[in-house]
């Protein structure tokens, strides 16, 4: 396993949005120009509840530090109950990350509503800032792994 | 049958009568009080008004000792204030405070003890028998309005009662005796005994309106089961009816006093004798009535 | 046991030979005594090569599967793994109740290399929870089995040191898919890692590819395993599987209060149901 | 081989004065898949559309991505250009650069790094774009109204009047509701009776409109412009077809009963109208008093009616029909304050009486001909306490919502307690005045000129004293206790959702909150829309309200459905789930994560061992699919999909940083 520096680490985080709370949420903050890091790459989907858990191994696989899953709050789904089996898929893959050996923080889930852009920003300012600290992901990831 | 028991401070001192009447009922019917050996105050008023920590201590340490000495029996508590704290220890030791006072008292605590007032005890089905069957006397005359008092059914939250605005169990009881019973609006209403001495302006008013109501619904005599509630209505009424240029004339009893005379009791074995408010001259009224075959 | 070799010998033989099965699945002798094998007797004489002794490792459910499109029932020699995995079947919309006909068999556990079987020793369902007919008296069920002591003591350790542990574990993998062939709750018609259009993953059988072969069947049984250890015991390279398995069923049960599956055939399993009261640790 | 084009939009300075567009573009074309790549000024305007338009024609582009604002604002604009085009509308991604990059980054290099790896993750989604066709359903010009309320006849009257036929439903025996039961409406005072009456009967009489009364839905399936409604008609053992509603049954009929509509104050027979002016005007029996149906002793009913109507075999029927649209009128119930208020009673005293039973002792055709009598010896009150709030805001009691119109109809009662009885006392006591409404106010302010003592604060205790009625309470605004003794109490009690009209609404898909009230699709923007397509709901169904709100909440309900009857067809959107049968095990867990119940299972022919067998496989309603995609990510083996974010287009967009 490679040994990096992190001072000038830029980690490159994958967030699954759903389209109608945190999207939207995300949008409000390019409105409102606030600002935060630019390691952050979303992904539209139309509710938290599209998200597969295999996509947070994949992008892990394909070489992202860190990944986010973001929703409606619990009650205000658009689809109004695709957030919470979102909740239970996570609670338990969540889980079973930790468990695999993968750090805590590089996979995080949050639910940020359609007029929080606020804490859309302080949410990636704070994921942006743990995943830096830990460093580049070396873990289940394809280009470090030659076996 | 057998209860741990807890008698209180009041029942050595202002509710003598009640020990003497409920001494005289149990042993009519074969109910065995055990009391609890090196038991202490229970915590009212005075103790849980200071601390939170000293009014749950004080009750747990009493049910922690019944738990010791008489595992697996209901504990008897007479007196009204009483029960209410004990049943406040109760629920603290089914909290996630129980380790912390079971520190404090320097005693294991389970909260396995269930808690029973005289109503609870009297009301159980078989007890309720044994109760008619030792009546002898019909106390037809007597047209009591039962007053449970506050402690009791308040706050519902910790003492589960169920029927709070309108409680039922002493009534039946009562009539077991043969004398009617009122249905009257003020039978859980506070008393004010616990103001009575710091703010009687306060206090009287609510004296006041439970005689004004108990007389509007007919009653000629109240019952009572707590010592407290007694000693405010059977001292004051004198008072009241002075302040308010009034005229009740309402004897008030114990439940367990009711049923003693109407199991046979001399008015000094069952206390009536020592009442503040004349409380004989009714009940002579009532001997005059035939006895029951 | 050998009297219920003989109830079980006995009733396959009247329940094939009144043409109520068309097969029955037990186990039958192997050249080697310390071992057993599935067997399926389709002629009632063929009963007496029935055996059940302490050697009878495979649970048989799945293979009922086999049997699921026939005009007749299928027998089948019933313990507590097998009948969970009958309801595990039957809640997967994977097999119909009236297709099978339940011989239960009280289990006192299992041998394996001449101890207690991995399999066994943490069993929490001896008697089966589902069958037509019991054979024999039910038999006491191990108290609390310490089934999860094995994943606390690896949660306890640093994430770095898991994730060697994993790493080691998958290198080893030939990717031979014993595991999700043999697993009850691995029912799918087709499997994840056979969609190539998709491309959910690679094929290769390299320590990462097999990591998140790994991962990704125990989240898809998670929270429907029953327990059985039929992976584990399967693996021909000795990965221990129901780690991972158990750590899921383990924080099913913490998270969402379902405590065991494939206990009735018409459970609804965690993931596809939810409550508004879940833990939130998402705000 | 794919053909796509990539289109950098400056949006004016917005995207161009922090990412360098042309370097984006740049590298965009360097992309493979990718035939052409250019800037525009504007990509959403004229100019940019035809440019877009013109670089499909030269250069064959089949997918466009446009990197732009988010897509929340230009994707439809973009998808009806390529509507205009060779180029299939569903071909398209929008890159999100200016929310997501420009406007929130300011180092130049990095913002445009960034925009250049949204291009990339677009382009490889977009690289997997299947061309989508919507799809059109026909539309049932029907629609079903549940509930004969005010909300449902107005509901109802609109869409008749619009042109279309209406389906009226209604579970008592007449149309009506509670409005019908109240004495006069605030803050205008005119009769409500009056006024709704000539409603009814213009529904009883509309060519468009067929009533069903004591009909209740038992089923509903299909989905917007085509549900299958199956409808409960409960027995009457009154032939509506022939009986004229001449009376004579209900005259001669010797069993007597307490008059539901009276609140209980009045009477009634047990073959009956529910109120005179009922509509239908035609009596029903009520098989639970009826001596002939219950001891089978007299039927005098029978006897005398002269056309033959009275059919004591009468059994409950079940008809299906199919409609376009649903409406959700179900109303409300008064809560049962006895189990909840044994301080006041809990029923005990005659004279503590629910708001509603006052409005019948006050209305000219109530059972006192609006003479206002004590129900315990019909002497009139001369002092009244009003108690508000009672089972609302109170979570400890009953019920933490406001109720919203007893303010106004308490101050109506006090209102018509002066007018009728000379010299009345009357106290109201009430934790707020709220009075939000046209003349509300006004109305309030001469309540209490009138001479209503308004008393700040709950009644703890109301008990009888000497013939009196005592109410004890707190006024806050003193800080004292106060005591009140009148001659009868009113308690104006909160409403709640009627009984049994969340498992009606959960027929047609809608769900209910925690109180169970109906929950409408947005609070603010879609009030009368539900979460199922081509449901509606309007009147106190979906939250207490007054007369006028829910009026106009009907209204706005049948502007909806007549919007949707308009149309002879309805488009769906292509974004919707498939299932590969091939591949599906039918395990179902779809359909238990559906929260359209879109999803249902169907068995298939397919071929197992060589062997004829059926298969059971889920199978999508395209009509309910709300395109949320839960099935999708439930699915284990993949084979349900959703269109337009199919698995494998997300994980090319995962992937596509890392090639």
């Amino acid at each position: 396993m490679a040994i990096t520096d992190n001072t000038n680490f830029e980690p490159k985080i994958l967030a699954f949005c759903c389209n109608w709370c945190t999207y939207t949420g995300a949008d409000l903050a390019g409105l409102n120009r606030m600002k935060y890091p630019d390691n952050i790459r979303i992904i539209r989907l139309p509710c938290s509840g599209r998200v597969n858990p295999q996509f947070i191994l994949r992008a892990f696989q394909k070489g992202y530090d860190g990944v986010l899953v973001c929703g409606c709050h619990p009650g205000d789904c658009h689809y109004t109950s695709g957030n919470y089996f979102t909740r239970r898929r996570f609670l338990l893959m969540k889980r079973l990350l930790e468990f695999a050996g993968i750090e805590r923080e590089r996979f995080q889930a949050r639910w940020i509503s359609g007029s929080e852009a606020g804490k859309f920003r302080d949410t990636i300012l704070k994921v942006t800032e743990e995943i830096r600290a830990l460093g580049p992901n070396h873990r289940m990831k394809e280009a470090d792994i030659y076996d | 049958m057998k209860y741990s028991y807890f008698p209180g401070c009041s029942m050595e001192a202002t509710g003598i009568e009640y020990a003497k009447s409920l001494n005289y009922v149990n042993r009519a019917i074969g109910l065995d009080f055990i009391e609890i050996e090196d038991w202490n105050c229970c915590g009212a008023t005075a103790g849980h008004t200071k601390s939170h920590e000293l009014g749950i201590a004080l009750p747990l340490r009493n049910l922690a000792l019944a738990e010791q000495q008489l595992p697996g029996l209901a504990m008897a508590v007479p007196c009204a204030s009483c029960y209410s704290r004990m049943k406040y220890a109760l629920q603290a030791a089914h909290s996630e405070e129980r380790e912390k006072f079971s520190r404090l008292i320097d005693m294991p605590v389970e909260g396995s003890v269930e808690i029973v007032s005289i109503m609870d005890i009297y009301s159980v089905e078989k007890t309720k028998t044994a109760i008619s069957a030792a009546i002898t006397k019909r106390l037809s005359n007597l047209k009591i309005a039962c007053y449970y008092g506050c402690l009791y059914s308040r706050p519902p939250k910790i003492t589960m009662a169920h029927n709070i605005e309108n409680p039922q169990n002493m009534d039946e009881l009562v009539r077991l005796t043969g004398a009617t019973t009122v249905d009257w609006a003020y039978k859980t209403e506070c008393c004010g005994a616990g103001h009575h001495v710091d703010i009687p302006q306060e206090s009287k008013p609510l004296l006041y309106r439970i005689y004004k109501n108990a007389r509007a619904n007919g009653a000629n005599a109240l019952v009572t089961a707590c010592p407290m509630c007694m000693l405010n209505l059977d001292m004051r009424q004198g008072a009241v009816n002075k302040a308010y240029d009034e005229n009740f004339d309402l004897p008030v009893y114990y439940l367990s006093e009711i049923l003693a005379i109407a199991m046979g009791a001399t008015f000094k074995e069952c206390g009536v004798a020592s009442h503040f408010h004349p409380a004989k001259k009714l009940l002579q009224k009532e001997n005059e009535t035939k006895e029951v075959v | 046991m050998t009297d219920i070799q003989n109830i079980l010998r006995e009733r396959a033989h009247a329940l094939l030979d009144e043409g109520k099965i068309a097969c029955f699945i037990g186990w039958g002798a192997t050249r080697f005594n310390e071992r057993a094998m599935p067997k399926f007797i389709f002629k009632a004489e063929e009963s007496s090569s029935l055996v059940y002794n302490e050697h009878c490792l495979n649970t048989l459910a799945k293979y009922t599967l086999d049997f699921q499109y026939g005009a007749e029932k299928v027998g089948l020699a019933t313990r507590g793994c097998e009948a969970r995995a009958i309801n595990r079947l039957i809640a997967d919309g994977r097999l119909s109740r009236d297709k099978v006909y339940l011989l239960g068999i009280p289990c006192q556990g299992m041998l394996e290399h001449g101890k207690p079987a991995d399999k066994c020793v943490f069993c929490r369902h001896r008697n089966p929870v589902v069958y037509d007919e019991l054979l024999g008296e039910k038999t006491i069920e191990l108290q609390n089995p310490p089934r999860f002591e094995s994943v606390l003591e690896l949660e306890n350790k640093s994430d770095t040191e898991r994730y060697d542990f994993w790493q080691k574990q998958f290198a080893k993998c030939i990717r031979c898919y014993a595991c999700r062939n043999v697993c009850p709750a691995c029912n799918c018609l087709e499997c994840y890692t056979e969609q190539y259009r998709t491309g959910w993953q690679g094929k290769q059988a390299n320590t990462l590819e097999n990591s998140v072969f790994g991962f990704t069947r125990a989240y898809h049984i998670g929270d429907r395993c029953i327990e059985c250890g039929e992976c584990e015991r399967i693996c021909p390279m000795e990965i221990p599987l129901m780690k991972v398995n158990r750590k899921l069923v383990k924080d099913v049960e913490e998270l969402f209060g379902v405590e065991e599956s494939g206990l009735s055939e018409d459970e609804i399993h965690a993931l596809g149901s939810y409550n508004k009261e879940d833990l939130e640790e998402f705000m | 081989m794919a053909r796509a084009g990539v289109f950098i939009c400056h949006c004016g300075s917005n995207i161009a004065s922090v990412i360098d567009v042309e370097q984006v573009a740049k590298s965009a074309e360097q992309m493979t898949g990718v035939v052409y790549a250019a800037t525009n000024k504007y990509a959403c305007s004229i100019s940019g559309q035809e440019m877009m338009k013109q670089a499909i024609i030269d250069h064959q582009l089949d997918r466009l991505v446009i990197a732009s604002c988010t897509p929340r604002m230009h994707e439809t604009t973009f998808r009806k250009m390529l509507g205009k085009t060779s180029v299939n509308p569903y071909m398209l991604e929008v890159a999100n650069i200016r929310e997501q990059c420009s406007w929130v980054h300011t180092d130049k290099e990095k913002a445009t790094a960034k925009a250049i790896d949204l291009v990339r993750m677009s382009l490889a989604k977009v690289l997997k774009n299947q061309p989508l066709f919507t799809s059109s359903i026909p539309v049932c010009k029907k629609c079903l109204v549940i509930g004969g309320g005010i909300a449902g006849i107005q509901a109802a009257l609109d869409i008749a009047d619009g042109g279309y036929e209406v389906t009226l439903v209604e579970r008592e025996p007449s149309l009506g509701g509670k409005m019908v039961m109240l004495d006069k409406t605030f803050p205008t005072l005119d009769c409500s009776a009056c006024i709704s009456t000539p409603k009814m009967a213009e529904v009883g009489a509309h060519p468009r409109i067929k009533l069903m009364s004591s009909c209740e839905v038992s089923a509903v399936s299909g989905y917007i412009g085509n549900f299958e409604v199956t409808i409960k008609q409960n027995p009457r053992y009154v032939d509506h077809d022939i009986c004229t509603g001449c009376g004579l049954c209900e005259e001669k009929c010797p069993t007597k009963l307490k008059s539901s509509f009276d609140q209980g104050l009045g009477q009634r027979k047990a073959i009956y109208k529910l109120f005179p002016q009922a509509v239908p005007a035609k009596p029903v029996i009520d098989a639970q008093h009826c001596t002939k149906l219950t001891k089978d002793k007299c039927g005098v009913c029978a006897k005398v009616c002269p056309l033959g109507c009275i059919n004591f075999a009468d059994q409950e029927s079940y008809t299906t029909d199919t409609f376009g649209a649903i409406i959700l009128a179900t109303g409300y119930q008064l809560i049962d304050w006895g189990s909840h208020y044994p301080e006041y009673g809990g029923g005990a005293y005659a004279d503590v009486i629910s708001g509603l039973q006052f409005e019948r002792l006050v209305n000219a055709s109530g059972p006192t001909e609006g003479k206002i009598k004590r129900p315990s010896d019909g002497a009139q009150p001369k002092s009244v306490a009003i108690i508000k709030c009672v089972g609302s805001r109170d979570v400890a009691k009953a019920h933490g919502y406001c109720s919203r119109a007893c303010c106004m109809y308490a101050a109506k009662h006090a209102h018509q307690t002066i007018e009728k009885i000379a010299g009345a006392q009357v106290y109201i006591f009430y934790i707020d005045v709220r009075t939000p409404g046209k003349a509300y106010e006004e109305f309030y302010d001469r309540t209490r000129e009138d001479g209503a003592v308004y008393i700040r604060g709950r009644v703890s205790k109301i008990y009888e004293e000497n013939g009196k009625l005592i109410c004890k309470g707190e006024d806050t605004l003193i800080g004292k206790q106060v005591t009140v003794e009148v001659d009868l109490v009113v308690l104006e009690t909160a409403m709640e959702p009627a009984a049994n009209s969340g498992q009606t609404a959960a027929l047609a898909g809608v769900s209910a909150d925690k109180d169970g009230w109906l929950t409408e699709a947005h609070p603010k923007l879609r009030p009368v829309e539900t979460q199922s397509a081509g449901v509606f709901l309007c009147g106190t169904a979906q939250g207490p309200k007054d007369i006028p709100d829910t009026v106009a909440q009907a209204s706005a309900a049948a502007a909806k459905v007549l919007g949707l009857l308009a149309k002879d067809e309805l488009e769906t959107s292509p974004m919707i789930s498939a299932v590969d049968t091939s591949k599906c095990s039918g395990c179902r867990f779809c359909e238990q994560v559906c929260p359209v119940k879109a999803i249902s299972m169907i068995d298939i022919p397919s071929i197992y061992n060589g062997q004829k067998v059926k298969r059971t496989v889920a199978q999508v309603n395209s009509g309910l699919c709300s395109g949320c995609g839960a099935c999708s990510a439930a699915c284990r083996t993949g084979c349900i999909d959703l269109l337009g974010f199919t698995n494998k287009q997300i994980l090319e967009e995962v992937d596509a940083l890392w090639q």
